[in-house]
């Protein structure tokens, strides 16, 4: 697998991740600055989490416009796998490449905590190491995790299989006690129409590692290597 | 101010110098300063810059060890961690400014401790804050809670160093000054620190980071100036600060100072660009020579005055090796950072401003730092209090004591605080807040860090000596109760009015008291801050000696928390029954009382208790650990149980009474371990001199003593529920 | 001349900063307000003096970066 | 009534939020922006119909609540 990060100058879990692929897969990804045009020729590209440009707008919403957003685009419409956690999340509904928009948490605080997630599909190259409906402990650190998008577009990603995750308790069930930031229908990450781009909110680069308290991350990334070798 | 501004009395006395220190401006200059020099005057004489009194007492603090590598009086401390690393820390008040304006204040405290931390060539792994409010039903207490916890997050989260651990407290002392001390721990390579001393006549003098405002001028005095009511109204302006200009500004400094380019660094705080072109110039034993039409100006017209006394944020100074200008440049250019060589080192020891074409300010360096006022401020020891005896104390049943003290406002989780905080950020996170110290790992290593920050105000206002010294046993205890080894301190001492002769007893005998306690468990102090005049109409805060300890894990996987690993495992007591409850929590939740002399701390039996419970972590025979601190025995057994949401029983030979249950002796520990290796253990703790009794087992969903149980849900809900309730 | 853009939620996007204002007013005794919308006021200092043909730049401003439109709208005055 | 407030920055003070969109703006390619500031824009639903009865309660929660006059100016206006 080629992996590559992309490093805004406010990226801060850009490093969290590279060390999360290199502990799981055994190869580090290469990391991208976010001024390049071009990115090398690699079948995974994460966008992580932190603060891109400061994030004092919208979250995100500069760095959609960042020379190398335009180069992660024209690759993921070649079919590259495009992960974007937290704040990659933020950027990619902003740069138009997922649908919604992730505005600030409901209760208005920034939250730093485990969070359990049911699986909702495991038809994407993200999520196969998972089965669907199993419940997954994931940290979420996020100001802006709330989740919204107009009532027929999430009808529209419910019919088509493209809820990845949603926040749920640790029975699996799905409600309003359960989310953390107000998100509609308690959605936690969304895939695009090809599916080979995911968003999500919650940190699997986090948990992929016993030291830190837990690995229900990792299989993300072993599914990944699985399908680009 | 232009620099024409006329120096007449009351200018003099408004920028905080006495007549007599005004004398001294005459004499060094030889002629009457103009206002920009009365200005570098005042701010460099200032308390906060001077220390001028404090400075005797801190001097007495142990300051070595084999492993310090940098002691008090650079940016940060420096201890070696072996293998070639290095870690640099330091904490610092932001009280002030947090009082005024909640958010922004706390934010640009944070700002300012990370960026001691990395001028010193280390980049930051972790932040810690200790926080002090008024009583919690005073009106404005949750608006300063929300702004502050915010604040600290809002900058920690964003610059991407993860918040691990800290205090909060509430008590009416801090009604109208509240505390906000914020640490800072850094790592670098042992041989790539960087320090302030200029060195290299002709080197030229670059100002990096944000540009100059209009903000925070005279910052520095507000620091050092008791407090009235009216400066509510006056509202001095504080500063903004900019978490991504600091991110940018760390990454752009770590990454030039893997070059050889930089001779001396120093970030602005404080008095901004007066202290530190003047600090290095005069470590150096230098001259300086400062253009300051080449400073980066955000606003149009500001006077020399200005420039020299502003504190905005995000800024720092270096000497660069010469010619290595273009270098520097192209790092700061691909951070997007201001960059400027706006002077250069002279051998005149004079600071020599030019600006206009002309010279604005002309002042020697030494004479100035020489004759910084030191006073020898009249004190008086505080009066001691008699032992309280348990028997003056009413029982209340155990039970409701637990629940109130579990979900009152002083034993209540602070998971509302930590959770705005991200403390999980650069994936080394091992021991999360909520347990005695936060571990991280040392990133691409085995070993870990530990971090700790304590005082018990109550204890130093009843005995400031046996306060001070409880203080620097409670962060050795705290590390050691994860397993690691103490190295050393960095303290924060917010007290009230110096010059009243009893503040200022409770100033040198906290001292006395932490500087012993530093000698017997060899845990020095190698940086520190002092915030004096934290007073309000004469209404002084309970004296606040803040502790932050840093120790080392060899292997960090060997560190354990507080909650319970299993059901079964056996619970045992290390260092004795409790008795003493002068001072206590219980006393003071339950009864309103701050009464009776604090617990005293036998140093011999800290060590002692504290050296085997770290030697049997290590070997791994303890699967939690917990230090018995406010509250006790019980209250720790109820934490352990709520951590790990597993229940446990004790016995308690003869009847509970709250002494025993509650009482706040010092040096002990509660430890699970495995049942079947709970009389070896007990043997081993007895043949090293440590008192130890089983004391019961792990398990089930309550916490129950001699068969009466609290239910684990009803402790859970009292002691997660007050936070949140009253914050909504 | 200034550009002064009001950015705002679409009405029935949920407003929780509005929401929270509402709250605090009402717990400080304020009473008599029914409702609270927040939005964002960006003040821009342009070359450009006439506003008739400053409007285009600044409403690709507001649709590229200063608003999301799949939440906001935006409203532009010009002054001076 | 509508009671509309703007919360701004008061001139002097850091705004890192507008630094980072006029930044933004020049990096999208947007000339001739000079300068940006950014506040709150905050409105209102109120009980009362008068704005000379209105605004000192308004002016009051500006004061105690929407505002920090450490560092912040607010301005009021009154509609329909
Ligand atoms: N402001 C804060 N920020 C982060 N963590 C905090 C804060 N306040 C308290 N904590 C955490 O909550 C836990 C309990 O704090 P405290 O009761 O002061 O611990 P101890 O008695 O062991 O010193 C600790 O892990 C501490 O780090
Ligand atoms: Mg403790």
């Amino acid at each position: 697998m080629k992996a590559a990060v992309i490093v805004f100058p406010g990226s801060n879990c850009d490093r969290d991740a590279a060390t999360a692929i290199a502990h799981v897969t055994g190869t580090a990804p290469k990391m991208v600055w976010h001024r390049d045009a071009d990115l090398p020729d690699v079948d995974l590209i994460v966008v992580p989490g932190g603060f891109s440009y400061g994030d004092y707008l919208r979250s995100g919403a500069m760095a959609a416009h960042s020379p190398i957003m335009a180069a992660v685009k024209a690759k993921a419409e070649t079919g590259v796998r495009v992960l974007g956690i937290c704040n990659g999340f933020q950027v990619l509904t902003e740069a138009g490449m997922l649908p919604g928009v992730l505005m600030r948490n409901q209760k208005l605080k920034f939250i730093c905590r485990d969070v359990l997630l049911k699986v909702e599909t495991s038809n994407s190259d993200f999520t196969r190491g998972y089965n669907a409906g199993q419940v997954i402990r994931i940290p979420v650190a996020h100001h802006d995790g709330n989740y919204f998008a107009e009532a027929d577009v999430l009808d529209r990603l419910e019919d088509e299989d493209r809820v990845a995750f949603r926040y749920c308790d640790a029975a699996g069930a799905v409600d309003a006690e359960a989310n953390p930031n107000g998100s509609q229908r308690n959605i936690a990450g969304v895939l695009s129409e090809k599916r080979n781009v995911l968003g999500m909110m919650p940190h699997p680069e986090r948990l992929a590692d016993p030291l830190l308290g837990g690995t229900d991350g990792a299989p993300m990334f072993q599914a990944l290597m699985k399908v680009l070798g | 101010m232009n620099n024409t501004v006329a120096v007449t009395p009351e200018i003099v006395a408004e920028h905080g110098l006495s007549p007599d220190e005004y004398d001294r401006v005459l004499e060094i200059m030889g002629r009457a300063p103009n206002i920009t020099e009365l200005g570098i005057f005042s701010v460099m004489w200032s308390e906060h810059c001077s220390y001028k009194s404090s400075k005797k007492w801190l001097k007495t603090l142990p300051t070595k060890a084999p492993w310090v590598i940098c002691g008090p009086g650079e940016n940060a401390g420096v201890v070696d961690l072996g293998d070639g690393q290095a870690a640099i820390f330091k904490m610092e008040s932001h009280n002030h400014p947090s009082f005024i304006e909640p958010y922004q204040g706390a934010a640009t405290g944070v700002g300012g401790i990370l960026r001691d931390v990395f001028t010193m060539g280390a980049r930051p792994v972790a932040n810690l804050n200790a926080l002090r409010f008024g009583a919690a039903d005073h009106p404005k207490t949750r608006h300063l809670v929300a702004g502050v916890v915010a604040g600290v997050g809002g900058y920690g989260n964003c610059v991407g160093v993860p918040t691990v651990g800290g205090e909060v407290q509430f008590h009416p002392s801090y009604n109208g000054n509240i505390l906000v001390n914020a640490m800072t721990i850094g790592v670098a390579d042992a041989d790539k620190i960087f320090y302030s001393e200029a060195s290299g006549v002709g080197n030229p003098v670059v100002y990096v980071g944000s540009k100059t405002g209009r903000d925070g001028i005279h910052g520095a005095t507000m620091a050092s100036a008791e407090f009235s009511e009216d400066s509510e109204e006056k509202r001095p302006t504080v500063q903004v600060g900019d978490p991504f200009t600091e991110k940018l500004l760390i990454e752009a400094c770590l990454e030039l100072m893997a070059t050889d380019a930089i001779v001396a660094i120093q970030d602005m705080g404080a008095a901004g660009l007066t202290s530190s072109s003047f600090e290095m110039a005069s470590k150096g034993g230098l001259g300086v020579e400062i253009d300051l039409d080449k400073v980066p100006v955000r606003e149009t017209a500001m006077t020399a005055y200005e420039i020299m006394l502003s504190e905005s944020q995000e800024r720092m100074l270096m000497v660069l090796q010469p010619g290595k200008e273009d270098l520097a440049k192209a790092v700061f250019d691909k951070w997007e950072l201001d960059f400027a060589v706006i002077g250069t080192l002279t051998d005149t020891g004079r600071m020599v401003l030019k600006m206009g074409g002309g010279v604005v300010a002309d002042l020697p360096i030494d004479p100035l730092a020489q004759a910084a006022p030191e006073y020898d401020r009249p004190w008086v020891p505080g009066k001691k209090q008699p032992v309280l005896a348990a028997a003056d104390v009413p029982e209340i049943s155990w039970a409701d004591a637990l629940k109130a003290l579990v979900g009152g406002p002083d034993g209540a989780s602070r998971r509302w605080v930590w959770e705005q905080y991200d403390h999980m950020v650069m994936g080394d996170t091992v021991q999360r807040p909520g347990g005695d110290a936060a571990v991280i790992r040392l990133h691409g290593t085995k070993k870990g860090l530990a971090a700790t920050s304590d005082v018990n105000p109550r204890y130093v206002a009843a005995d400031a000596a046996e306060g001070g010294k409880q203080a620097v046993a409670e962060a050795w205890r705290n590390l050691t109760a994860v397993g690691a080894t103490p190295l050393a301190i960095t303290d924060n001492m917010n007290f009230g009015n110096p010059e009243r002769p009893e503040i200022m007893g409770q100033f040198v005998e906290a001292c006395q008291g932490m500087g012993e306690a530093c000698i017997a468990l060899d845990f020095p102090v190698v940086s520190g801050n002092v915030s004096l005049y934290n007073e309000t109409n004469g209404q002084g805060i309970l004296p606040t000696p803040t502790i932050g300890g840093v120790g080392l894990l060899p292997d960090v996987e060997a560190s354990v928390g507080i909650g319970f690993t299993g059901a079964g495992d056996a619970l045992v007591l290390l260092g004795g029954e409790g008795t003493w409850l002068g001072q206590s929590l219980y006393l003071y939740a339950l009864h309103g009382r701050s009464e009776g002399a604090p617990p005293p701390v036998d140093l011999a039996v800290e060590r002692r208790n504290g050296d085997f419970v770290r030697e049997r972590i290590r070997a791994g025979a303890v699967k939690a650990c917990h230090d018995l601190s406010d509250g006790g025995l019980l209250v720790a057994v109820a934490e352990m149980a709520l951590a790990s949401g597993i229940g446990a029983r004790i016995a308690m030979d003869g009847p509970a009474p709250h002494a025993k249950l509650f009482g706040e002796d010092q040096g002990r520990y509660l430890v699970a371990v495995a049942a079947a290796d709970a009389d070896a253990f007990v043997a081993a703790a007895e043949a090293a001199g440590v008192p130890a009794r089983k004391l019961g087992e792990t398990g089930g969903d309550a916490v129950a003593v001699n068969g009466e149980a609290v239910a684990l849900a009803e402790l859970k809900a009292a002691h997660e529920g007050w936070f949140p309730a009253y914050m909504a | 001349m200034k550009a002064k853009v009001h950015v705002t939620l679409k009405a029935g996007v949920l407003d929780p900063q509005g929401k929270a204002v509402h709250h605090a007013l009402e717990a400080l005794g304020f009473d008599g307000v029914q409702g609270v919308r927040q939005g964002k006021y960006i003040e821009l200092d342009i070359a450009e003096t006439d506003p008739v043909k400053a409007r285009p730049a600044v409403e690709e401003m507001c649709r590229k970066l200063l608003a999301n439109t799949v939440i906001e709208n935006f409203a532009i005055d010009f002054e001076g």
